[in-house]
């Protein structure tokens, strides 16, 4: 339900949005404590396949150095944080260890009521201290937090009392809920090793981290399993299900095998492991829409380029049917638009849907000649392009072919993930097409990096090839700076027009996410969408049964 | 004898110490900046300019590659791996956790592919080359043959699916039941399909061709038609003469192929998930995680060496010549 | 009465094996000029087509490219990969097994400890240091697979001759004034090329078989330059779901490949190289 | 009384590549329990083919008809362990060079039921080897060594039957009578019969019940030992006794100097005598010594500071107990193996200073025919290419074509040139030995040193050799250095002789020109 209506200011539609999503936590809580004694499930064991278990493992354990993006396998199953971003509501930043809370009308100032009554796994009571020390530990560059850049704009965090937490910003800054929704860590247990020099990761804490969550350490197997039991005393209530573990899958082809063996209970598979997962006895295949856009990035500043016409040209030649057909098994979704299947997205994108004729027309107005053999050449020379490519060679050999098929020459070449990044971080004049992946999973502010001027790559942004437009500047910074929901997403509308007018991508298609899952396990919701590693697939862990 | 082997050993440190130089020197030969590497990954985007410049002194990166060698070395000689250059984890840990995994993987897997290729080379080169015989042979080596033509990963993935997934016979993975506690009994039940697939998919083929030559070679030597005048039963024949005497390159095969077991196990750790080095290593190369890779090298090398040690003196018990070269040279 | 002993070419198997070859290099060469389908271009046909499928004679992969037109190409890589890899093997693992065996000890010695120290890296510390010196590539390949694949042959060689060196009949040859380097080509190295060739034509095998691994791993020739391996590779599910001729397209000429030299080995070892 | 050995119409036929070789061509022959049978006839006669096809030794290629019986028992089916054994021709070659005498022995025993820790010293003492040579590896041990070794793991396990295929070849006269007496008692106790292969007539005179002479895989004539003898009647039969060179003894010889103290603790001058005084000998050996540390702490001094000096075209004899080092002497001489003390020069020069390509330039000097010659052969090369060797590496000794020197070679030593293609292992015993012999004339070389090189020849082969030997010596002056059991070709050969024995000179002898 993320049409809300209410045309109130921005602090009253939050706490509003705030208060009812109080109650229905309260009222889920009510259901699950009958779920255990219900369902029957004391002594059920939850079997999932993960792929990239041991680096989960890894960031989970020094969690709050993590975005909850990259640790919500762990961070989901054990921890809590202040807010957590509610699939249903298009992850609107709903209550969690915080009861409700209250933004200044400046919005400068954060204030969280704290949730009465939480303890850690190990019994120790959670109180204000520990998000202080958090968020403080996240914004310590000795601690080399992944977090640090998305609480920038945090200037202070402080605790009145037990139950209150203040969060102070030096300018506003629209997407801090998100941020605020990292896992919060036992100052009792973290802080003195912290404060005694030793890095996260070495701390004896993260042999065997603590969190309030659904789920408890029990015990990890580094590439092999992570064993969680139950919390009894979560404060939603003792999860269904009373033994969860995570198995390592080291890519989706073996996890279509453990799942076809019975193995598991759920893995995710990519579109070219459908045909093996489909039919598979006791087990269904959920796939679900996500923002996971592929694209191609332009070179701007090669004279090949340069001029937009060519860019929106390009974006029209592409073959996106054959890449949705080849790659996804029929079931992605052409991309017109960076924010494709989020709350913000327009139809702004229409001219850059795939058309010849327009493709061909914008090309020879911008002076690009076709031969009689259908080869395009400029001032005499054959066009030909270098696409470079260090994740995926298959969508690099299907757009090359498709543009080929066009007349325009494309040679593809391939490395390593690392190698073609860290040449691409070095220098990227050697580049003309560059494949990419983005997507914005929870908050729209996600592709600022890719699209602000100030984004570039020496600054810590995606911008690779310091794409600069005007206009999508002022349209990506009013997002930023303006609070209610509605006028984010007039400014939205309006970067998604300059963006089209000027791409700086050739926009290609989403990749779906398909979840093979055992008809035994009940109270599985997928989120409306989901992003490249960002799953939301446990949000409702506690709530899941198993037969 | 012991003279011999305590010279060996004695000789291990330094080559153990030229391994780790030659691979620090390599890596280091790697283009790319590796603090902007290791800021990358822990920005998990493109890494703040300072913060780089920063590591860069931290990390000492600056120093001359002998400098950072030597460092590198004291903090090894007293067990310390160092830090991952991707998450910052501490490296000994894990390396050493899969040292155990390793070593009974490839341990089996050399038992597999030694004791068949003794078992099936030996009938390879007792069967006539003629008649019904023939196609015996013909199967035998089209057999064993498949990993000349089938690559290890394909083996495992077929071999998981086959006897895993379809027939059920064996576990899909793991080195354990997911949630049970490890037990002999499940270690071993998860280790049979993947000790089998290893030993068939790497060394198999290599060493039933090598006896079978060996043996074939030996039937019609001049002391094996002595032994049957001797009327030695065929069996210990082949045994205690043609066996022995054919299984010297085998022997020989087994040094080399220890670091390509060590090294090359990956392809089944990967598809069976079992947690050992050669996942570790592959997963490290694709990261490019220097210090897990240097880890990898020193721990592997360890075990190289050691498998090699022991078949060149198993080659001086088996093969009295080679002692006796050894000992006037 | 030949002078050295001769690969035993007027054997039939033998004439098999090298006309074998001889086609497939042929193939490999010829094939892509007389083919016009374009082994790169994606949904040439509909995807994962059966063979026979109109204009696709061995069928499509699962992106819609001519199989045939890509196996045929892939063989350029392949074979090339295959057999500069074993002859590079062949002749370097020789010379210094040789070497350690008949040499001066100080130099057994000290091969012995390379070759140990060597060998104790594991391959894809080799492979990646080497590729991240090394531009990925047919020639690269090739390099990074042929630094550890001369290790065994040096190591079979020298084991052998060591076991031989002590014989008569090299005592023979040296009182009978044979030269060095003919007691080394002419008596050690044949009688020590049975297992040496049996473990040359696995060094072939293998170097096609790990060119497959490391497509496979990502870290192999480029999936732009189609390879057996990395056809291999895109087809290896593609078999699950029933498209069994991407697979076996690739898998067929890999198999052809080391059948054939493989034949030779059993040959020249069946007859003593002579 | 049944026949405890029948050999009934037997045939084997050797299918090589391109031609079949029938070595056995239809023999018949009986011998009564008890009863010792020498089988003798001409080198590549067949005599080994029909000894193998009765143990079961034959080698793969070989297809055989006819039937064999032994004590009634058709061994062409199945032969009993201990019920019948062989002594090889060439004993080096029958022990799996990995494995010690002793364990052979015991596993023979162990075939046969039989205990072995009586009947594994009771054999070894039968031809007289101690225990410390069981637990050597054959290579460790000197040709006679091996050879009675061979014996030893013949009649370890007492067999009805025993074959032994030239079995004293490499023994010198002593201990050939030694084991031969023994032998001979632990036949007659255990009434074993024994069928034995040979060219030595001395010994058929002494030892044989019955003579069987076999020529051209037949066998031409059988007959009680004195009317065989006295009256041959088949032409080969009389051919052969009629070559037969009269049987000498050490006592016919000149002593010279006696003790190892007299020949070898002086200068030159003391061995130097004979024709080589005043000329730089074209080979020297001077105080060589030379030690092998063997299995278990056995350690052996082979050669013990000897003295010896070949001057250009001297003939000489060594002579010697088995094992008393000559093989090792020879070994020295020919420089493949290096005196742990001493020096050995070559025309003056000492081996020990030239460099590898000098030594190897001066390689033809010094030509050397093998006591086991299949060991000495390149299993992979041909006839053909191993009489060639030597001619490749030193073209200039040889001005004409190396095919048809090789015939011109294979003629002189009285082999088919049929036998040009084929393998050594294709080969007779005495074929072997003449490939050899052959080898080592290519070059015709300034010393020849040969170790007993024509004990496998038939008295016919024998003297023919002898007197090419002789010949050569003559005519292009080339030396020899004779390592001998059998004495009787040296009045045709040498001038002088050296006794050995423990590794030390013990005695000289001149040798008196016939
Ligand atoms: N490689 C070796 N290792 C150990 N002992 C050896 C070795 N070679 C020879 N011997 C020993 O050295 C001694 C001399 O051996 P050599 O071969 O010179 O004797 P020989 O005089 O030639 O005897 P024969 O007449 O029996 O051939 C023997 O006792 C033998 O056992
Ligand atoms: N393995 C073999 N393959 C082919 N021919 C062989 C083989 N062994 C022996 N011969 C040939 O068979 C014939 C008989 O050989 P055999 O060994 O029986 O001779 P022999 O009578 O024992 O001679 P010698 O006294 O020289 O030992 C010879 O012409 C020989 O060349
Ligand atoms: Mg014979
Ligand atoms: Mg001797």
């Amino acid at each position: 339900g993320s049409d809300d209506e209410d045309d109130a200011g921005a602090s009253a539609s939050e706490s509003d949005v705030a208060a009812e999503a109080e109650a229905d936590g309260a009222e889920e809580a009510d259901g699950d404590e009958e779920a255990p004694a219900e369902g029957g499930g004391e002594g059920e064991r939850l079997i999932v396949g993960v792929q990239f278990l041991d680096d989960f493992v890894g960031a989970g354990v020094a969690g709050f150095a993590t975005p909850p993006a990259y640790s919500s396998v762990i961070a989901q199953f054990m921890f809590d944080g202040l807010l957590e971003l509610d699939p249903t509501q298009g992850y609107l930043p709903v209550p969690d260890l915080a009861e409700s809370f209250e933004v200044s009308d400046d919005g400068l100032v954060y204030t969280f009521d704290l949730r009465d009554g939480v303890t850690w796994h190990d019994g120790e009571a959670f109180t204000s201290e520990d998000v202080v020390f958090t968020l403080n530990a996240a914004l310590d560059p000795a601690n080399q937090a992944r977090t640090a850049a998305d609480l920038a704009a945090v200037s202070s965090v402080t605790a009145p009392d037990d139950d209150t937490v203040v969060v102070e910003l030096s300018r506003p800054f629209a997407p801090i809920l998100q941020s605020l929704s990292l896992a919060i860590h036992p100052e009792h247990l973290l802080g003195p090793e912290l404060a005694a020099g030793t890095p996260p990761g070495e701390t004896e804490y993260a042999a065997a981290p603590v969190g309030t969550g659904p789920y408890m350490w029990n015990e990890y197997r580094p590439g092999e399993q992570l064993l969680l039991d139950a919390n009894p005393d979560y404060y939603k209530g003792a999860p269904a299900i009373s033994e969860a573990v995570l198995v390592a899958v080291a890519d989706y082809d073996i996890a279509a095998a453990r799942l076809a063996a019975g193995e598991i209970d759920l893995s995710e598979v990519s579109g070219a492991q459908l045909g093996l997962v489909e039919g598979l006895d006791g087990y269904a295949v959920n796939t679900v829409r996500s923002t996971n856009v592929f694209a191609i990035a332009l070179n701007i500043e090669d004279p090949l380029l340069e001029d937009p016409r060519v860019r929106i040209a390009l974006n029209n030649l592409v073959d996106r049917q054959a890449l949705i057909d080849l790659l996804e098994a029929g079931l992605g979704e052409p991309a017109l638009s960076p924010l494709i299947n989020t709350s913000v997205e327009t139809d702004a994108g229409a001219s850059l849907a795939t058309d010849v004729e327009a493709g061909t027309a914008l090309l020879e107005e911008a002076g690009w000649v076709k031969g009689d053999d259908g080869a395009w050449s400029v001032d005499g020379t054959p066009v030909s392009m270098t696409l470079h490519d260090g994740f995926a060679p298959q969508i690099a050999e299907v757009v090359a072919s498709s543009l080929r098929d066009q007349g325009i020459g494309v040679e593809v070449i391939t490395g390593q993930y690392s190698d073609i990044f860290g040449q691409l971080f070095a220098d990227p004049s050697g580049f003309q097409l560059f494949t990419y992946s983005f997507g914005a999973p929870t908050d729209p502010d996600s592709i600022y990096i890719l699209f602000h001027s100030q984004a570039t790559l020496a600054n810590g942004g995606f911008n690779a090839f310091a794409y600069a437009n005007d206009d999508v500047d002022a349209a990506l910074d009013q997002a930023r700076s303006v609070t209610d929901v509605d006028g984010r997403a007039e400014a939205y509308a309006d970067f998604q027009e300059a963006a089209t007018a000027d791409p700086a991508y050739i926009l290609l298609h989403t990749a779906p996410v398909h979840m093979v899952i055992s008809d035994e396990l009940g109270g599985w919701e997928p989120g409306l969408v989901e992003y490249q590693f960002v799953r939301f697939l446990w949000w409702n862990v506690e709530e899941w049964t198993k037969s | 004898m012991t003279r011999y082997i305590l010279g060996r050993i004695a000789t291990l440190v330094p080559m153990l110490l030229v391994v780790c130089a030659l691979t620090f020197a390599l890596l280091d030969l790697a283009p790319g900046d590796p603090a902007l590497r290791i800021a990358t990954s822990l920005a998990g985007g493109p890494p703040d300019l300072s913060r780089v410049e920063d590591l860069r002194v931290e990390l000492g990166l600056d120093d001359p590659l002998p400098v950072r060698f030597g460092r590198w070395l004291g903090d090894v000689v007293q067990g310390d791996f160092g830090r991952s250059a991707i998450d910052g984890s501490p490296v000994t840990e894990r390396v050493v956790g899969a040292l155990g995994p390793t070593l009974l993987l490839t341990g089996s897997g050399l038992l597999v592919s030694v004791l068949g290729g003794l078992l099936l080379g030996t009938t390879v080169g007792l069967l006539p080359d003629r008649g019904p015989a023939r196609l015996v042979r013909g199967g035998i080596m089209a057999m064993t043959g498949v990993s000349f033509v089938v690559p290890t990963f394909l083996v495992a993935l077929g071999g998981l699916w086959l006897f895993a997934v379809i027939l059920g016979w064996f576990p899909a993975g793991g080195i354990s039941d997911p949630g049970e506690p490890r037990t002999i009994a499940s270690t071993l039940e998860h280790l049979i399909l993947p000790a089998v697939i290893l030993g068939v998919g790497t060394n198999l083929g290599v060493f039933t061709r090598l006896i079978a030559a060996g043996v074939e070679e030996q039937m019609d030597a001049e002391f094996v038609r002595n032994a049957r005048s001797r009327s030695i039963g065929p069996r210990r024949i082949v045994s205690a003469h043609v066996v022995r005497t054919s299984i010297i390159p085998l022997v020989a095969q087994v040094g080399s192929s220890m670091a390509y077991l060590v090294g090359g196990a990956y392809a089944v750790e990967v598809v069976f998930g079992w947690p050992g080095l050669g996942r570790l290593a592959v997963e490290a190369a694709q990261d490019q995680d220097v210090t897990v890779i240097l880890a990898v090298t020193v721990i592997s090398g360890l075990v190289v060496v050691a498998g090699n040690l022991a078949a060149d003196v198993l080659l001086g018990v088996i093969d009295p010549r080679v002692l006796i070269a050894r000992r006037t040279t | 009465m030949g002078r050295h002993p001769r690969l035993p070419t007027g054997r039939l198997p033998v004439v098999v094996a090298l006309t074998g070859l001889a086609a497939l290099v042929l193939i490999a060469v010829v094939g892509p000029l007389v083919i016009d389908a374009d082994p790169l271009r994606t949904a040439a046909g509909p995807p994962n087509a059966a063979p026979g499928t109109e204009g696709h004679l061995l069928g499509t992969d699962s992106l819609g490219r001519d199989l045939l037109a890509r196996v045929v190409i892939g063989g350029r890589a392949s074979l090339t990969v295959g057999l500069a890899v074993s002859a590079i093997a062949l002749v370097v693992g020789s010379l210094v097994g040789l070497a350690a065996a008949t040499g001066p000890s100080w130099l057994d010695w000290s091969i012995v400890r390379v070759i140990d120290a060597l060998t104790t890296v594991p391959f894809l510390v080799l492979v990646l240091a080497l590729r991240a010196v090394l531009p990925p590539g047919v020639a690269s390949t090739v390099l990074v697979l042929a630094a550890f694949t001369w290790l065994p042959v040096a190591r079979v060689v020298r084991a052998q001759v060591l076991s031989l060196r002590g014989r008569l009949f090299v005592e023979a040859a040296v009182i009978g004034g044979a030269s060095r380097s003919r007691v080394l080509f002419g008596h050690l190295l044949p009688n020590a090329a049975p297992p040496v060739l049996a473990v040359a034509s696995a060094v072939c095998a293998e170097a096609i078989i790990a060119e497959t691994t490391l497509s496979w791993l990502g870290l192999g020739i480029p999936p732009t330059t189609p390879s057996w391996g990395n056809i291999l590779v895109d087809a290896q599910r593609e078999i699950l779901i029933g498209n069994w001729w991407s697979l076996a397209a690739p898998a067929t000429a890999i198999a052809l490949t080391i059948a054939c030299t493989g034949l030779l080995a059993t040959q020249s070892r069946r007859t003593g190289f002579a | 009384m049944s026949s405890a050995l029948s050999i009934r119409d037997l045939h084997v036929d050797l299918h090589l590549r391109r031609t079949t070789v029938e070595a056995v061509k239809g023999v018949s022959l009986d011998a009564l329990p008890g009863r010792r049978v020498a089988l003798v006839g001409p080198s590549g006669s067949g005599k080994s083919m029909v000894a193998r096809a009765v143990t079961g030794a034959l080698p793969r290629s070989a297809r055989v008809r006819g039937a064999i019986e032994v004590d009634g028992v058709d061994v062409g089916a199945k032969r009993p362990a201990g019920l019948v054994a062989m002594a090889f021709q060439e004993a080096a070659a029958a022990f799996n060079p990995t494995r010690t005498v002793a364990w052979h022995l015991r596993e023979s025993c162990r075939a046969a039921g039989v205990d072995p820790v009586d009947a594994l010293p009771d054999a070894l003492a039968a031809v007289g080897l101690a225990d410390e040579h069981g637990s050597a590896y054959p290579f460790e041990l000197s040709g006679g060594q091996v050879q009675r070794a061979g014996l030893a793991l013949a009649i370890v396990t007492s067999p009805r039957l025993l074959i032994a295929d030239e079995v004293t070849t490499a023994l010198d006269n002593e201990t050939e009578t030694e084991v031969l007496d023994r032998l001979g008692a632990l036949t007659r106790s255990r009434s074993m019969t024994v069928v034995f292969v040979t060219h030595d007539l001395a010994l058929v005179e002494r030892w044989a019940d019955e003579i069987a002479v076999m020529d051209d895989g037949r066998i031409v004539e059988h007959g009680e030992r004195a009317g065989l003898l006295s009256a041959p009647a088949h032409a080969k039969t009389r051919a052969l006794l009629e070559s037969r060179m009269p049987t000498v003894t050490l006592d016919r010889f000149r002593p010279t100097a006696n003790g190892a103290t007299e020949a070898g603790g002086d200068d030159a001058g003391t061995t130097g005598d004979g024709a080589a005084v005043g000329e730089t000998p074209v080979l020297e050996a001077q105080a060589v010594t030379k030690r092998f540390d063997g299995q278990r702490g056995r350690r052996v001094d082979a050669l013990d500071g000897v003295h010896l000096s070949v001057g250009p075209g001297e003939r000489i004899a060594v002579v010697g107990r088995s094992g008393s080092g000559k093989t090792t002497l020879l070994r020295l001489l020919a420089a493949v193996e290096r005196p742990d003390a001493g020096t050995v020069c070559w025309g003056g020069e000492e081996v020990a200073d030239l460099d590898r390509r000098a030594l190897r330039s001066q390689r033809w000097r010094v030509q050397m025919v093998f006591q086991s010659p299949l060991a000495a052969f390149d299993p992979r090369h041909s006839v053909a290419d191993i009489v060639a060797g030597p001619i490749r590496s030193f073209p200039d000794r040889c001005p004409t074509d190396v095919d048809d020197r090789v015939q011109e070679l294979l003629g002189a030593v009285g082999l088919d040139p049929d036998l040009a293609p084929r393998r050594p292992d294709q080969l007779s015993g005495g074929q072997r030995q003449r490939v050899a012999i052959a080898r080592a004339l290519s070059v015709e070389p300034e010393v020849l040193l040969c170790d007993e090189p024509v004990s496998s020849l038939d008295a016919n082969l024998r003297r023919s050799v002898v007197e090419l030997i002789s010949r050569l010596c003559a005519e292009r002056g080339m030396a020899l250095v004779f390592v001998t059991h059998d004495l009787s070709p040296l009045p045709l050969l040498c001038q002088r002789g050296l006794v050995m024995d423990h590794g030390r000179l013990v005695e000289q002898f001149q040798v008196d020109a016939r």
